[in-house]
């Protein structure tokens, strides 16, 4: 979230598309009836399905699934072609006014630099800005300049009409054209408007760049930066925010740092790219300091081991050649190329697309070792559980060892919420059984490791024997002195730049705020986005203090937000470039002459003047957000609309291009994606309101509030298929088949797409074999193996598939 | 020292026992039945062990009751016909009230006071039997609406009271009406009696061998 | 932290701070409980401040626990879960997810012990930690030492250990995915994911 | 002590009127607001009373809609109940959280014959007390909302507490404190009524015309409220009765039907007494018995 869940209470409109917040974030939702109620807002919901959000919408406008970027540049079409924009911030905080290289463009749905063999955009040097001598950003700022990128934006956007957008998303068109008009009332400085998204617009092929059409729009309107506005992704897990941040992700380290690749064979050809110099004068370009982010968290991992002599052990880290993420990993199960896997609460057999890849998969490797608090289908995989698991144990060689771990109540320590505040909990109980804490298991694991090293050596063994665990009780260390750890110190005393004679923080001292951090070795800090978390004055994530002073649901000193205790991100931008607030109904900061005064720690230098034009998003090198992307997506600087890769219907833009071009389809994936003659009904998974993944389905009163599998047809597919309620049904795409339950219902409403009528399922993600829940087979056995060019997260939200009337599972009565 | 006649037979050993049956199952859905009918007199559950075993008791009982009165009906319903004399009976019910009964017709084995009893009790527990079913939600809840329950609460409410009554005057009529409980304690009456109240029933039952 | 049992009325909706119900006050439950029909069944309980595990709303909760009986080295049990109302989100209010979570850590399916299950057998054997661990390590040793990449085919050192792969929870505390990341990475493992993307 | 938190009786079934407590404050009547129009059915409510009361219900099937469980059961004192009203192009997805209305006239408690097996407190909340509960149903049939059940396992009548245990010690009712979106509010009526106002002024804005509270006069006002949307038509929410009030069969039954029985009865046997005073025993007079003989001889001859 780029701001907060408590901000949500400021804002004039909700637009809910790409999630359903009601139902899977219900006490998020709070602060949209809190909206509602009190600031009289108006809530937009846009989904394929009318959900328990739709129901407490002002409006709701059905969608086909994976069209979002077309509905979403319609939009943006509707805001520039009626004048709908917030000009001037537009102008002074975005690179609206840059001019783009005169190679750059777009044509029959690709874009310059296609390389047709690799399926990859080889060549992005037209995705560029055109720079002067001093390497500085050409601008324009009377916006006249066709190359620059406002009017290139205009002229992508020319194609999604309402016409077309009814023709793509099958969103009538009344309805689209009410809901932009709607938006459009944002597009003063008086009225903002939040978007609220989750999976449903990341699970695509296109899920990064349909994010990026809602940021566009925000932008365009000057709702970034501004109280009750921003786009949050309202996240999954309880600290999946804190897990992101600290990376536990293939190609990254923690704190958004990026893994190095073997492109970088040493130290400075990884540095040398990573020093984001300003491409516009005065700019602050955060990122500036990455090295003394990526030192100090070196010296965390692995203490005096990390030196200067030897690159501050860069060769510790892996590098890598392609990307290992979950899809890869499943990839490289099925064909055999991985021995071990370790599950440590991710229960991958229901997670990951496309279960029967999966399955088989996780039957090739050697062993697989299981650390959760409870009974998982991953762990059980091997186990035979009739229709709903048809496997022969014998046949099945991995060797599977389960370790319990502990649950929230159970243990200690800190989480970040989906507000980016990290916040502490405190331990209840002793978990069951012999059960432990992961942070007992890792020690457990790592310290027996070590050991097998330092006694018999091995492959490389540096990076074990030399990471740093000298915690006071390393077998189970204190999760507060782990958290200082990760906050970071001063390993030396370290000196005031301006006045060497000077000490600015004493060695051994807590790192109080992330700009102390130094590229010589002076600091420690195992990610430098969590600093001022735990400083000398004490652990700020346990602050517990909920006052607000301002009324705008900043709540400054209840735990610590990332980064610096900021509680919205951009801040900066709620004030005009003189530094006054757009409006004083939505005054958020404003400069008083000496500083910037607020509710919130500014996403700014504190005294940096307005005078001084440094732009409000300092952690881009030319310190404007970018309506163009540059070469940072991997399928283009603008969004444009591909249809899933299960497609529908051809793309009516570009029917040449109907899918990603540089979607990743790996060669045993080539023949597992359906086509419209064979399965024509477009599917989207879902999320209940009773239920978390693949959790509750354990828990006995959740399994009483929904107890069973089913699927959502609308009453014309019904009608068609001889399907009434209750009924059961077999659902079938090229992946494989599940049986659920009819749940025919109205709130699946028929929609047109280009011509044709388009029926849609819904299939909730919930239920499997193990549970006290009854028994289902996983709804992933229908999802494509395939996920977003740009995070690879699945296309677990638009697929084909039939239906048909079918017997209840052998195993399971047709009725209570 | 004047003559006296034989007692007569009146009912049979199997009669008297189907008769006591039914009679203290009626007097047990009774007592319960106004128990959980009238909070005053709430106390009378602890007759039967409790509300809750009072509740559970009376709907078994009434089938009891149901069963041993269809003994009693089919055994007796041949003999409640109604018959021309009944009526004439009845347009004398002052007179039989204030215990003159001369010129009264000669009467069979029940007069019309005890078919009336007998009729009424008929329906009654009949009806009482059926709502009683409505009303056993142990069993039966989900095969009525609510609506139809209700309904059957002030049917059965209605009934019982109105079999409670008859109830009254049957034990009334036995008490009043002396010499006529043995009829069913010893299974005989006097010949007196029966030349008194049932001559005719009398005069066949003397003419048997 | 156990604070000391505390009653409150908060409804917790913002916009009826000023009402009566707020006013509700305290009570004192001694009076109360001899007069209510049903007890209060947190009188002794222990109060405990945590965050709901499920979604990243984080709500706060409020775990009550209480020992089993009057014997002093009786194991504390968690009796019941409510939100708490000086959270600034969730405000004391809870989703069925959260407001169930008892459930959860009384789930007949939590696990309790070390399981193994050999190859090819169709059930788990329970093991204890020391051979589960000690089994583990010697699993990964032999395999890092296997399939370990020190150098690339172009000669780049690139220290990778593809073979073998990592899924990491998305509901460990900060610190466990601190600790976490330094065991994985520290073995070269690049397969290292979370349940961000999926 | 705060005169919300009074476990005062004000009704007790089956049992006289209980005197008025001396030397208190009047009573303040609490009300639960279910503000339907915020409601995303989420069933949080159903999930936190059932943790609160600690009710085991049993985990039941899918019938192809969100109602789960299908019905009020002895183990679930609320369920939401899901409507889909299509009008026209404009659809709407109606949730009714159903339970106990806690009225102020509670059929429940008038058709009760257990003594003290259902109480009405001063402060509005209808309360069945197991210990005296014989099983009988008559709440049901009481009911005008439909929402005691009765339990197979124990034969006792179960349904919404308003959580009075919750209440008496200061704390809102477990679905309210739960509800995610403010959608249950809990407070004095009087609070509850003013609260509904504002909201129903909300909904009028966004154009809904007929939105109102529903507090049905028919049973002397009710201490659980809805605001609604359709106000006009509230059996388009799952049935809510649109003028509930206690049956006029169980008003007979439970009103004039009893003292009349009584009466009857007593009447009955005071004429027999009476009857026995006055008139004396029929008896078989000597002469009978001479008849008789005369007969039999004749007979027997």
């Amino acid at each position: 979230m780029t701001n907060s869940w408590n901000d949500i209470k400021n804002t004039d409109l909700v637009l809910i598309m790409g999630g359903n917040a009601a139902e899977a974030h219900p006490c998020g939702f709070k602060w949209v009836t809190e909206a509602k109620a009190n600031n009289g807002a108006k809530l937009i919901v846009v989904d394929p399905r009318f959900t328990r959000s739709a129901a407490v919408a002002d409006v709701y406008a059905p969608i086909r699934p994976g069209t979002d970027i077309a509905f979403l540049s319609g939009v943006m079409r509707y805001l520039l072609a009626n004048g709908k924009i917030h000009r001037e911030y537009v102008k002074a905080y975005t690179n609206a006014t840059y001019l783009v290289k005169e190679g750059f463009k777009f044509e029959d749905g690709l874009f310059a630099g296609y390389d047709e063999a690799k399926k990859s955009y080889v060549d992005r040097s037209s995705w560029e800005y055109q720079f002067d001598e001093q390497g500085m950003v050409k601008a324009d700022d009377t916006l006249q300049d066709r190359n620059c990128v406002l009017n290139l934006l205009k002229v992508h956007v020319e194609r999604y009409t309402p016409e077309m957008v009814e023709r793509i998303t099958g969103t009538p068109k009344a309805r689209f054209l009410q809901i932009c008009e709607m938006i459009a009332s944002t597009s003063t400085g008086e009225r903002t408007m939040t978007s609220m998204y989750a999976l449903g617009w990341t699970q695509h092929t296109t899920g990064a760049q349909n994010i990026r059409s809602m940021a566009m729009i925000q932008l365009l309107l000057g709702n970034m930066g501004m109280p009750g506005g921003g786009v949050n992704a309202l996240r999954g897990h309880s600290n999946v925010q804190g897990i992101t941040d600290l990376a536990l992700l293939s190609t990254s380290t923690p704190g958004y740092l990026v893994l190095p690749t073997e492109k970088e064979a040493t130290y400075e050809d990884y540095v040398k790219s990573r020093r984001f110099k300003p491409l516009r004068p005065g700019q602050t370009s955060f990122w500036q300091n990455y090295e003394k982010f990526f030192v100090s968290q070196q010296k965390s991992l692995f203490g005096k081991a990390a030196t200067k002599e030897n690159d501050w052990a860069y060769d510790y880290l892996p590098k890598f050649d392609v990307s290992y993420d979950v899809l890869k990993m499943v990839d490289m199960m099925a064909a055999g190329q991985m021995n071990g896997l370790f599950c440590q609460g991710l229960n991958i057999l229901m997670a990951a697309p496309s279960k029967n890849k999966v399955a088989a998969g996780l039957a090739k490797l050697k062993w697989m070792v299981v650390i959760d608090p409870l009974q998982t289908e991953t762990a059980r995989f091997w186990e035979n559980h009739g229709e709903f698991n048809p496997v022969d144990p014998k046949a099945i060689q991995t060797e599977v060892i389960q370790l319990p771990a502990s649950a929230y109540a159970e243990e200690e320590g800190s989480a970040t919420n989906s507000s980016r505040v990290i916040m502490w909990h405190w331990k209840a109980v002793e978990g069951p059984g012999e059960s432990k804490s992961d942070m007992e298991i890792m020690s457990a694991l790592h310290l027996r490791l070590k050991a097998l090293y330092a006694k018999n050596g091995g492959a490389f063994p540096d990076p074990i024997v030399n990471t740093m665990w000298d915690y006071k009780s390393p077998e189970n260390p204190d999760p507060a002195e782990v958290l200082k750890d990760i906050n970071g110190y001063a390993l030396e005393d370290i000196p005031d730049p301006a006045d060497p004679n000077k000490v600015l923080l004493a060695a051994g001292k807590l790192l109080p705020s992330f700009a102390l951090m130094r590229d010589d070795g002076k600091t420690s800090g195992g990610m430098w986005i969590y600093t001022g978390v735990y400083t000398e004055a004490g652990n700020m994530s346990m602050r517990r203090d909920a006052s607000d002073p301002t009324g705008l649901g900043i709540h400054p000193n209840w735990g610590f937000a990332w980064p610096a205790n900021r509680r919205v991100l951009y801040n900066r931008a709620s004030a005009d470039p003189d530094g006054k607030p757009w409006s004083q109904r939505k005054k958020y900061l404003e400069w008083n002459g000496q500083r910037w005064a607020g509710g919130d720690v500014p996403d700014y230098g504190p005294t940096v003047a307005p005078d001084k034009n440094v732009g409000p998003f300092i952690m881009n090198q030319e310190g404007t957000a970018r309506l163009f992307a540059r070469g940072g997506m991997p399928d283009g600087p603008f969004p444009e609309h591909y249809e899933p890769m299960d497609a529908f219907v051809a793309n009516p833009l570009h029917p040449k291009v109907t899918t990603n071009p540089v979607v990743r389809v790996f060669a045993a994936d080539a023949k597992s994606f359906g086509t419209p003659d064979k399965f024509p009904i477009v599917a989207t998974s879902y999320r209940l309101a009773e239920h978390f993944h693949y959790w509750t389905k354990n828990v006995h009163n959740n399994a009483v509030l929904q107890p069973e599998m089913f699927v959502e047809i609308g009453e014309r597919l019904a009608k068609a298929k001889g399907i009434a309620n209750g009924d059961w049904v077999e659902v079938s795409s090229q992946r494989g088949s599940i049986k659920a339950k009819a749940a025919v219902t109205k709130r699946i409403r028929p929609i047109m797409v280009d011509g044709k009528p388009c029926d849609i399922v819904g299939l909730p993600i919930h239920f499997g074999f193990v549970g006290v829940t009854r028994k289902s087979q996983p709804v992933n056995t229908l999802t494509p193996p395939v996920g977003d060019v740009s995070a690879q997260t699945p296309e677990f939200k638009a697929f084909l598939v039939d239906v048909k009337k079918t017997t209840p599972p052998a195993s399971q009565p047709a009725t209570a | 020292m004047t003559v006296e006649a034989k007692p007569v037979s009146r009912y049979t050993t199997a009669a008297r026992i189907n008769h006591w049956i039914t009679a203290i199952s009626l007097i047990l859905l009774a007592l319960s039945g106004l128990a959980l009918f009238h909070p005053w007199l709430f106390g009378l559950t602890a007759l039967f062990g409790g509300g809750q075993l009072t509740r559970m008791l009376h709907p078994w009982i009434g089938v009891v009751l149901a069963v041993s009165f269809l003994g009693l009906f089919l055994r007796f319903f041949t003999l409640n016909f109604w018959k021309r004399e009944d009526t004439v009976w009845m347009k004398n019910l002052g007179s039989v009230i204030n215990n003159k009964e001369e010129g009264l017709p000669e009467l069979g084995k029940y007069n019309a006071g005890q078919k009336l009893v007998f009729w009424g009790q008929s329906i009654l527990i009949l009806l009482l039997f059926c709502s009683g079913l409505v009303l056993w939600d142990t069993y039966f809840a989900d095969a009525t609406s609510v609506d139809q329950k209700r309904l059957a609460a002030v049917v059965h409410a209605l009934c019982a009271i109105g079999a409670i009554l008859i109830w009254i005057v049957h034990v009334y009529a036995a008490i009043w009406v002396k010499g006529t409980l043995r009829a069913m304690t010893r299974g005989s009456v006097t010949g007196g009696w029966a030349w008194k109240h049932h001559r005719k029933w009398f005069r066949q039952e003397v003419g048997k061998p | 932290m156990a604070v000391t049992r505390r009653q409150f009325m908060k409804v917790s909706a913002a916009g009826l701070a000023a009402s009566s119900v707020g006013a509700l006050g305290f009570v004192d439950a001694g009076e109360a409980l001899a007069a209510g029909a049903r007890p209060y069944r947190l009188e002794k309980a222990t109060e405990t401040r945590n965050a709901c595990p499920y979604c990243a709303v984080a709500c706060g909760v409020l775990i009550y626990s209480t020992a089993d009986g009057t014997s002093k080295d009786a194991k504390p049990k968690v009796v019941h879960i409510e939100g708490d109302p000086d959270h600034p989100v969730n405000r004391g209010t809870l989703c069925p997810r959260g407001a169930a979570s008892l459930g959860y850590l009384h789930s007949a399916n939590r696990l309790q012990y070390p399981m193994h299950r050999k190859p090819g057998t169709d059930k788990f054997e329970r093991v204890s930690w020391d051979f589960a661990l000690d089994r583990i390590a010697q699993l990964m040793k032999e395999d890092r030492d296997k399939n370990f990449i020190a150098k690339n085919r172009d000669g780049v050192t690139v220290n990778r250990w593809l073979s073998t792969g990592f899924f990491g929870g998305s509901s460990l505390s900060n610190e466990a995915g601190w600790l976490t990341y330094k065991f994985v990475r520290s073995t070269g493992i690049l397969a290292l994911e979370d349940q961000a993307r999926i | 002590m705060s005169v919300l938190q009074s476990l005062d009786l004000r009704r007790r079934s089956a049992s006289p009127e209980p005197p008025p407590p001396a030397g208190k404050a009047p009573a303040v009547e609490v009300a639960k607001l279910i503000d339907v129009s915020k409601c995303i059915g989420c069933k949080a409510c159903q999930a936190a009373c059932l943790e609160w009361n600690q009710l085991d219900q049993p985990i039941g099937y899918t019938d192809g809609t969100y109602n789960n469980p299908t019905d009020l059961t002895p183990a679930s004192f609320t369920v939401m109940r899901f409507t889909e009203y299509e009008h026209g192009d404009d659809f709407e997805w109606l949730i009714r959280k159903d339970g106990c209305m806690h009225c102020a006239d509670p059929g429940c408690l008038k058709a009760c014959p257990a003594p003290g097996a259902i109480v009405q407190y001063t402060n509005g909340i209808v309360d069945f007390v197991s210990d005296n509960c014989i099983g009988c149903g008559y709440c049901v049939k009481g009911c005008p909302f439909n929402i005691p059940r009765i339990s197979k396992t124990d034969s006792k009548a179960y349904k919404c507490t308003l959580c009075s245990d919750r209440v008496v010690v200061g704390q809102a009712p477990a679905c309210a404190k739960a509800c995610p979106t403010q959608a249950i509010y809990f407070g004095t009526k009087a609070d509850m009524t003013a609260h509904a106002g504002k909201r129903i002024e909300d909904l009028k804005s966004r154009g809904f015309q007929n939105a109102g509270l529903y507090d049905p006069p028919g049973v002397g006002g009710t201490h659980v409220m809805y605001v609604l949307h359709h106000a006009d038509r509230p059996s388009l929410y799952a049935g809510l009765p649109d003028n509930p009030r206690i049956s006029p069969l169980v008003g007979v039954w439970k009103g004039m039907l009893k003292p009349i029985s009584l009466a009857a009865i007593a009447f009955a046997g005071v004429f027999g007494l009476v009857h026995y005073v006055t008139r004396g025993p029929n008896r078989v007079t000597e002469h009978d018995e001479e008849e008789a003989a005369a007969l039999e001889k004749q007979k027997g001859a």
